[in-house]
């Protein structure tokens, strides 16, 4: 057994945890710890034993172990400080495998059967961490040396120096395997959220509660009560527990509140929206099946009441950061709480009367505590323990845990006083945080040297007890009854402050103490990033003195505690340099969330697959057992191409899908093209406004492409409306904007044109449509339509559309519009028939050799065709650019028409449409690469233009493509090349006509 | 009669039924929708039609009413969805729009929709984790719009604190499906 | 952020899409002799105040109004909301 | 004070006493050449490039708040030049090149980190405009690789290839770009500036400009009036606000755009990835903390805090992309005010005020930006002619149909 080892367990034990199974030698008797029911678990490997009821860091402290964690920097040996979610130091990765969670805090994680957890950041162990060598250099790693330094050789940073910085930070470590558990998310109601269930929430939950009030009471810990659950005082003539009991009793009685333990309240944001964190299956092995492990709340509240109590603040001197030392509510929250003493010797120092409870407590169960430093010179005496007024903690030592302070006492004289644990009170911070989240910013009062809740609050909001420096526990009930009357009274509902017990009502009795001047050595502010006092004077000899330059300089506050327990200690010592007073240094900003969230929780269901919706088509069945291949198209899933057996490739798929088509017929699901109904006497002059293009003169029975602007002279969608009546039109949109177009519509109708008679909504999944292409097309289709409908080019012709029945005398919609280029229908039946339509067209096309075709062949189709999509529609191109200028009428309002006059938008170099055929035809043409003239050189200055979409073109047998060329509309048969350096290419391409297919358009009107 | 078989939202010949303890969450197919908007100016003579040839007195914002074979929510403005059995109204947007005729536009909505009806004893308990609804202080006769798990869905009252409809878009009704299975799940 | 919708009442921000500046309803006469100066003033330059802002919301998860909500851009307090549609009419928009 | 390693050693030695202030404290002079208004990146760098670049050192750069307070302090401290358009993409190879030599430029560290950008995509047509993006930034003289999924899934194994709503299908590779400590490079110019004589004066707001006959004079400020025979602006987020004070409109809305850390983690994630198929982009500082962020909230705002839903929205994205984040925690988040512009590109520009020059419109690309936005500023400030790199940045560039639209977006400056 080395020494270090032995140091590591409270007061020279030197016994191995691991043997020793089942030794809680710091197990007091007492407590709101259930012994009766043991709990096993390991930390480092090592097996323990503790009780339901206590988190690792009590359960740890009952079996001698205090050394838990290194810090961040200089990965100096730590133990606990606190007993609560605001710990800097007991930071372990708990888990293992994908559910390993790093930074967990040992004095919040409750104890599981089971539960293994190890010590982070440290190599090869705790005790022995090569990386403390830093500790020993820690005159060089001052505050920023590192933006002084690392600047030679140039590449030396990110090749050599970065690399060690970066392996050397950071805390714990993640698994990087998927996360398994699965996480919630919520949305309630309140009148009243209250935000905290000590004395103070506790008595305005009853308050509210008792009439009728909808509450939310909401606590993080997994016990009610607050500090009443870790002091020994009572109220009334009963225990703290045994008042908790009775009003957990009645709480739960009451229909209209909902208590919610394990519940932070993270961020408060606009209009009374809280976001909680629940966590509801942290403090067991692993949730169960289907069952969350935390829900992420969005509570929305009228009114809130923050409670959530203070946070004690360490006071800075040499070596102060040891295993042993902590917080003094916090060594009484183990003694009292978890009936566990960090020591069997210990020491307190202090600047206040609170500083003595913990002596006091501790003496009450037996815990030998070998002084009372107190740093008033005027100090209240403490029954049975030798009491030094006047003094000082001035260094510590023991190496992996403390075995004694040195104190200079009042007399001048110094004196080191053996103890394994330094209970150190330096006053109280309330925990104003949420009151910050929007616009607050809190006030110092100088009577309890704290900043408290102030400025503009979070509207609706109100602070009770501690949280509002009301430490008191008399103090914390009556503001806490009180503050629910005030809130429930802005909500019109009477309530009477209700009745309650004694308690205690001490005054805070406190003589601000921030640091001990004495030593050479560092004295701790930040204990996990390792800024010191030191640290604090460098940044201010720098001239990093505003408040937020001094974070960012040092770190301090930038920790895993966001400065919960640093913060007023460097803004201290920062006051005290400048020479004003602390609130005149400020306050950093304190931002959600209030304790640290994750990601998994903030991400709730919304993850994997269903990370969002996925939409599927009304043939998505069929096509399933057809063995399509799928793709994403916005959150629809589309067929991409039908594979046959025997094709390998899917060129040979898309190939065969194309050929067939322009050979005989081919069948597309196009129900994701949007659809929306557009209705009213004034129809056809709202959509002259909609589009470009002009649509008054459009014929019942007929219908037009047509072409939409923004209101900057862009276009961003097209698309066909079709007359269904004089007023009655369906207009459809690209399967990407149909919510656009819709939200647009609704904004030219309500906003631009009010009194425009015309109705909008959309009908896009109400009909299943798919097109029917190709030379057969007409044929095929004559068998599904009932005969009393003509479908001769003659009653039916190219852009005509009506209603007709298919099968017998099912309602649907014929559409006479080719987006291929071949003759072609688009068919539109109720989406529940949309399957048996696909089934029945299928078979009906039999004779016709007929195949069903995806988004490629499409693709290809549109290519060959000319057809502007997505690609070209790209937001920065104008209907000069895709070749329609023309189409922009001059003689009405339409949107965008003025704006697209601009000059820059119409020059004469402008980017125009244009076709592109590789020289040589085996070359292939890709999208995304650039065009350069024949000659020249190939630069950015001089780029021509872009290819917007390719494809390989079965028909023509080489790639092809649709290009933005400049001036494109006067190049016709010029040789350019096609650059695409990103994959070392470059192809000779020829500026063809768009239209590779049928330029005529003799096909789609046979 | 014709010859095509209809499939229900979630792909199935019939609608699918999952069973919770305090919970039931039914697939139902079995509705014909239609929308109406009034013509601009001619709201009152729409709703009058409504009420005197369908027998249906178009309800308030955010609620829904009822009358004869006929239901209908409110979906904004001048706006309501009508609905009635599919299997005896099918045509129902033909025969709404014969009554309202120039004063209203009425559009097919049947099946741009799919409807669950969630009830039980947990119902509450799951939606508080679907949708930010206040549905505990809501009364039959409630007719929301929601979003749950990102879609846009119609959340009616049929029963307070037991029975809920659930109307979202048809094509995403497996997503919907999920959510409120994963949910239950989650909850109960 | 919750606005409160003047028909149904106080809905999540979340279920609207933001827009901006109200003064969009004013689209410029498209035969005006300064269309274009116009047209550029009306799509480019917008008040951006911090304070008091009008400002366009659509109930896109909701009943598919357009909204006027006045906000202040500083405290995110809602001071007002109307329906666009009246807004619109009331600054003499008509077909 | 020259900083070297041999100077940090030789202070730990001697008790660090030699430290000297990184920028003096110092009242503001009646009159200056050039007043800078923002001491923000890059109304420092302007500052340090009229120094260094021009000689012209009369300078004061009055800073509301705290220097580095504005945007550079509150970034996710990416670095880039993958621009797409003619007009952004020389500029940002530009400020890239002079990332590369910043720090040995102005003796002080900023982490330069070329770490790689990888931009996922997830569609054919997203990768087809990945391919345009990266020939464009080759053609620029910044570097692009086109990696396929399998490229993708090597560099990055627990990216989500197996169970994604939208299957990674590539992404396009800039290997130059990377990080920067944010709060360094405020410090840096700061300190370089200083040293070259510029006044920075800190808590000193300006609340109006004097104007006469249509010449700008100076500025009056909380500590009274400062005369300059040019005034720069430079005060992103703020611009609308300041330029009001010159009677001035704006093609800019301000809005909030969220950012986040997490607790700090033992490196998990080597560079930068942002997610094609949300809204999501991440990296690790090298203190271990995931720094990310995603969307603007999307509505005008001069609050420095953003809302839940977006909060969920990111956060949603960052699962998608990464499932093994689950169990990481969101330690601090914050919003920054974006001078959005009506195409998402910014402004370098005289205006029609004679002496009163205006830089902003960044959107939130401004970090990137600083040291070209310094550099070309300063170039503009000088000579009167804009750099030429920065000649499309003009005020009126809407008016003739101009515009920098990388997203397509057009004159929605929330949609940027």
């Amino acid at each position: 057994m080395n020494a270090g080892h032995a140091d590591f367990r409270a007061d020279g034990s030197t016994a191995n945890a691991g043997a020793k199974r089942g030794a809680q030698v710091n197990r007091l008797s007492g407590g709101l710890v259930n012994s009766a029911k043991v709990m096993n678990f390991t930390f480092d490997g090592k097996a323990f034993q503790g009780y339901e009821g206590d988190t690792l860091a009590s359960a740890l402290l009952a079996n001698g172990v205090r050394l838990m964690g290194r810090s961040f920097k200089y990965h100096r040996p730590r133990g606990p400080l606190t007993a609560g979610s605001e710990e800097p130091n007991a930071l372990v990765e708990l888990r293992s495998g994908g559910r390993q969670e790093p930074n967990t805090r040992a004095t919040v994680a409750e104890l599981y059967e089971g539960m293994e957890a190890n010590s982070q950041n440290r190599w090869p162990s705790l005790e022995r961490d090569f990386m403390s060598i830093n500790d020993r250099f820690s005159n060089f790693l001052t505050a920023g040396f590192y933006y002084k330094t690392f600047m030679w050789p140039a590449a030396f940073w990110e090749k050599v120096y970065e690399p060690i910085i970066r392996k050397a930070a950071g805390l714990g470590r993640l698994s990087m395997e998927d996360d398994p558990d699965a996480y919630d998310k919520g949305f309630l109601h309140c009148d009243l959220l209250i935000i905290g269930a000590g004395p103070a929430g506790l008595a305005a939950a009853l308050t509210a509660g008792r009439v009728g009030a909808q509450v939310i009471l909401a606590e993080e810990d997994f016990l009610l009560g607050g500090r009443l659950n870790a002091e020994s005082f009572g109220l009334g003539d009963i225990s703290g527990a045994a008042w908790i009991a009775q009003v957990c009793d009645e709480l739960a009685a009451l229909p209209n509140v909902r208590v919610m333990p394990r519940t932070t309240v993270v961020g408060a944001y606009d209009h009374g929206v809280y976001s909680a964190v629940e966590r509801v299956a942290d403090h067991v092995l692993a949730p169960e099946v289907g069952k969350p492990r935390q829900i992420l709340w969005r509570i929305y509240s009228k009114r809130a009441l923050l409670s959530a109590g203070a946070t004690e603040r360490p006071i800075a001197f040499e070596n102060n950061d040891r295993p042993g030392i902590m917080l003094a509510g916090a060594m009484r929250a183990y003694v009292n709480r978890w009936a566990v003493t960090p020591a069997q010797t210990v020491a307190v120092f202090t600047n206040n009367d609170d500083g003595h409870r913990t002596a006091a407590d501790l003496i009450a169960k037996g815990v030998k505590v070998t002084a009372v430093v107190d740093t008033r010179a005027d100090a209240p005496k403490v029954e049975g323990v030798e009491l030094f007024a006047g003094a000082q903690v001035i260094d510590t030592k023991g190496r992996l845990g403390l075995t004694s302070v040195r104190l200079r006492l009042a007399s001048g004289i110094t004196r080191d006083i053996p103890c394994g644990a330094l209970a150190v009170s330096g006053g109280w911070n309330p925990n104003v945080h949420l009151t910050c989240h929007q616009r607050g910013r809190p006030a110092w009062r100088e009577d309890i040297a704290a900043f408290v809740p102030a400025g503009e609050l979070p509207p609706g909001m109100s602070v009770i007890g501690a949280a509002n420096g009301d430490f008191s526990t008399a103090a914390a009930l009556r503001t806490g009854a009180k503050g629910a009357v005030a809130a429930l009274s802005d909500l019109g509902i009477a309530a009477t402050v209700a009745e309650l017990p004694q308690a205690e009502d001490a005054p805070v009795n406190l003589q601000a103490f921030w640091y001990v001047k004495e030593g050479k050595g560092r004295a701790w502010l930040d204990l996990q990033n390792d800024v010191t006092v030191k640290d604090v004077k460098l940044a201010h000899q720098e001239n990093f003195r505003s408040v937020e330059h001094l974070k960012r300089y040092t770190t301090l506050g930038m920790a895993t505690d966001q400065g919960k327990t640093s913060n007023m200690g460097g803004l201290a010592v920062m006051a005290e340099l400048v020479g004003k007073q602390i609130p005149e240094v400020g306050t950093t900003m304190f931002r959600p969330p209030y304790t640290p969230v994750a990601m998994g929780t903030l991400a709730g269901r919304s993850v994997g697959e269903e990370f969002r919706p996925t939409r599927k088509t009304p043939s998505h069945k069929w096509a399933e057992e057809q063995g399509a291949t799928f793709v994403e198209v916005g959150m629809w899933l589309r067929t991409q191409w039908f594979p046959r057996k025997g094709e390998t490739h899917w060129r040979q798929s898309v190939d065969r899908e194309v050929l067939q088509i322009r050979k005989s017929v081919g069948i597309c699901d196009v129900t994701t093209l949007g659809k929306i109904d557009v209705q009213g006497p004034d129809a056809a002059e709202f959509l002259n406004h909609i589009y470009a293009n002009a649509f008054g003169k459009l014929a019942v029975g007929k219908v037009r492409y047509g072409l939409m602007l923004r209101e900057d002279g862009i276009a961003y969608d097209d698309g066909t409306a079709a007359r269904l009546a004089e007023d009655h039109f369906v207009v459809t949109t690209t399967t990407a904007n149909a919510v656009l177009v819709y939200r647009n519509m609704e904004f030219a109708r309500q906003c631009l044109w009010p009194d425009l008679d015309v109705q909008v909504i959309s009908t896009t999944e109400a009909w299943a449509q798919f097109a029917v292409a190709g030379p057969n097309a007409r044929k095929l289709l004559q068998k599904i339509v009932d005969p009393e409908f003509d479908l001769s080019n003659e009653a039916f012709p190219f852009m005509g559309c009506g209603e007709v029945t298919v099968c017998g005398g099912l309602r649907a919609r014929l559409f006479r519009i080719s987006f291929s280029g071949e003759l072609a229908f688009e068919i539109a039946v109720p989406t529940r028939y949309g399957d048996g339509l696909i089934r029945a067209l299928m078979q009906a096309g039999e004779e016709f050799d007929v195949v069903p075709y995806g988004t490629e062949a499409l693709g290809v189709m549109r290519i060959e065709k000319g057809h502007a999509a997505g690609n070209e529609l790209n937001g920065t191109t104008s209907a000069l650019n895709l070749g329609m200028a023309r189409m922009v009428s001059k003689k009405k309002d339409c949107i965008g028409n003025t704006s697209s006059a601009r000059a820059g938008m119409n020059q004469d170099d402008a980017l125009m449409l244009v076709g592109l055929k590789p020289v040589n035809s085996t070359d292939p043409v890709a999208a995304g690469s650039h065009l350069m003239n024949a000659i020249g050189v190939v630069s950015a200055e001089a780029d021509q233009g872009y290819i917007t979409s390719a494809a390989y073109s079965p028909v023509l047998g080489c790639s092809i493509g649709l290009g933005l060329l400049k001036n494109g509309g006067n190049r016709k048969g010029e040789i350019l090349r096609a650059v695409n350096p990103l994959e070392g290419r470059e192809v000779e391409v020829e500026v063809v006509s768009a239209h590779f297919v049928d330029p005529e358009g003799e096909r789609l009107r046979a | 009669m014709h010859s095509l078989k209809a499939i229900t939202p979630l792909g199935g010949t019939c609608p699918q039924i999952d069973h919770f303890d305090g919970l039931l969450i039914s697939e139902n197919s079995d509705r014909a929708l239609a929308s109406i908007a009034a013509r601009q100016g001619r709201e009152a003579e729409c709703s009058a039609a409504v009420q005197s040839i369908l027998g249906l007195k178009l309800p308030q914002p955010a609620k829904w009413s009822i009358g004869g074979a006929y239901m209908a929510w409110w979906m904004g403005p001048d706006l309501w969805m009508v609905d009635a059995d599919h299997t005896d109204h099918e045509l129902l947007a033909v025969n709404v729009k014969r009554a309202v005729g120039s004063v209203g536009s009425v559009a097919e909505q049947t099946d741009g929709w799919c409807r669950f009806d969630v009830s039980g004893a947990r119902v509450l308990d799951v939606f508080e984790r679907l949708c930010n609804l206040n549905l505990r202080a809501g009364e039959a006769g409630d007719a929301h719009r929601a979003s749950i798990e990102h879609l846009g869905c119609f959340v009616l009252c049929l029963e307070a604190g037991a029975k809920y409809a659930v109307i979202g878009p048809r094509s995403s009704a497996g997503a919907l499906h999920h959510a409120l299975l994963t949910t239950a799940q989650s909850v109960i | 952020m919750i606005i409160n919708h003047p028909i149904l009442g106080p809905r999540d921000a979340q279920e609207f899409t933001y827009l901006g500046d109200a003064a969009l309803i004013d689209r410029p006469d498209w035969q005006a002799d300064n269309a274009a100066e116009a047209f550029h003033d009306y799509l480019y330059l917008r008040d951006n105040p911090a304070g008091e802002h009008r400002e366009l919301w659509f109930h896109e998860q909701g009943d598919r109004s357009w909204l006027v909500v006045t906000r202040n851009t500083v405290t995110h307090d809602i001071l007002n909301v109307e329906l666009a549609r009246d807004v619109a009419r009331a600054r003499g928009r008509r077909k | 004070m020259r900083y070297s390693g041999l100077k940090v050693i030789k202070e730990a030695l001697t008790g660090h006493n030699g430290w000297r202030p990184s920028w003096r404290n110092p009242e503001p002079k009646p009159q200056y050449d050039v007043v800078i208004i923002g001491g923000g990146g890059h109304g420092l760098a302007t500052a340090y490039y009229l120094a260094k670049n021009h000689g012209i050192t009369n300078i004061a750069v009055v800073e509301k708040g705290w220097i580095g307070g504005g945007n550079v302090g509150r970034n996710t401290t990416i670095v880039r030049s993958n621009y797409l358009l003619d007009g952004n993409g020389p500029f940002y190879e530009f400020s890239l090149k002079l990332w590369e030599g910043l720090e040995q430029d102005f003796n002080y560290n900023a982490m330069v980190s070329q770490r790689g950008i990888l931009n996922l995509v997830h569609s054919d047509a997203q990768r087809d405009g990945a391919r345009r993006r990266g020939n464009a930034m080759i053609l620029n003289g910044s570097d692009a690789e086109l990696l396929d999924a399998k490229g993708v899934r090597a560099m990055y194994p627990f990216l989500n290839f197996d169970s994604a709503r939208f299957p990674i299908k590539g992404g396009l590779l800039h290997r130059r770009g990377g990080t920067v400590r944010h709060d360094a490079v405020a410090w840096g110019y700061a300190r370089g500036a200083d040293m070259r004589g510029v006044d920075i004066i800190q808590n000193c707001e300006v609340t109006g400009f004097r104007i006469e006959n249509g010449k700008c004079l100076g500025v009056e400020t909380s500590k009274g009036f400062i005369g300059a025979s040019k005034v720069a602006s430079c005060v992103a987020g703020s611009s609308s606000r300041v330029m009001g004070l010159a009677g001035m409109r704006l093609p800019i809305e301000s809005h909030v755009l969220q950012a986040f850390v997490t607790e700090g983690l033992k490196p998990v994630l080597d560079g930068v990835i942002t997610f094609g198929a949300g809204h999501f982009y991440c990296s690790q500082s090298d203190k271990g903390g995931l720094v990310f962020g995603g969307d603007i909230d999307g509505y005008n705002s001069y609050a420095q805090r953003g809302n839940l839903p977006v909060v969920e929205d990111v956060v949603e994205g960052g699962m998608a992309l990464i499932p093994a984040l689950g169990r990481v925690r969101v330690l601090r988040s914050w919003g920054g005010i974006m001078d959005m512009s009506m195409d998402g590109s910014p402004f370098i520009d005289k205006t029609h005020i004679d002496g009163l020059y205006f830089n902003g419109g960044w959107c939130y690309g401004g970090f990137k930006a600083t040291p070209a936005s310094g550099w070309c500023y300063a170039h503009l400030l000088a000579t009167g002619q804009p750099h030429d790199v920065a000649t499309a940045f003009r005020l009126d560039r809407f008016r003739h149909g101009r515009m920098i639209d990388e997203k397509g977006q057009g004159a929605q400056p929330n949609l940027h």
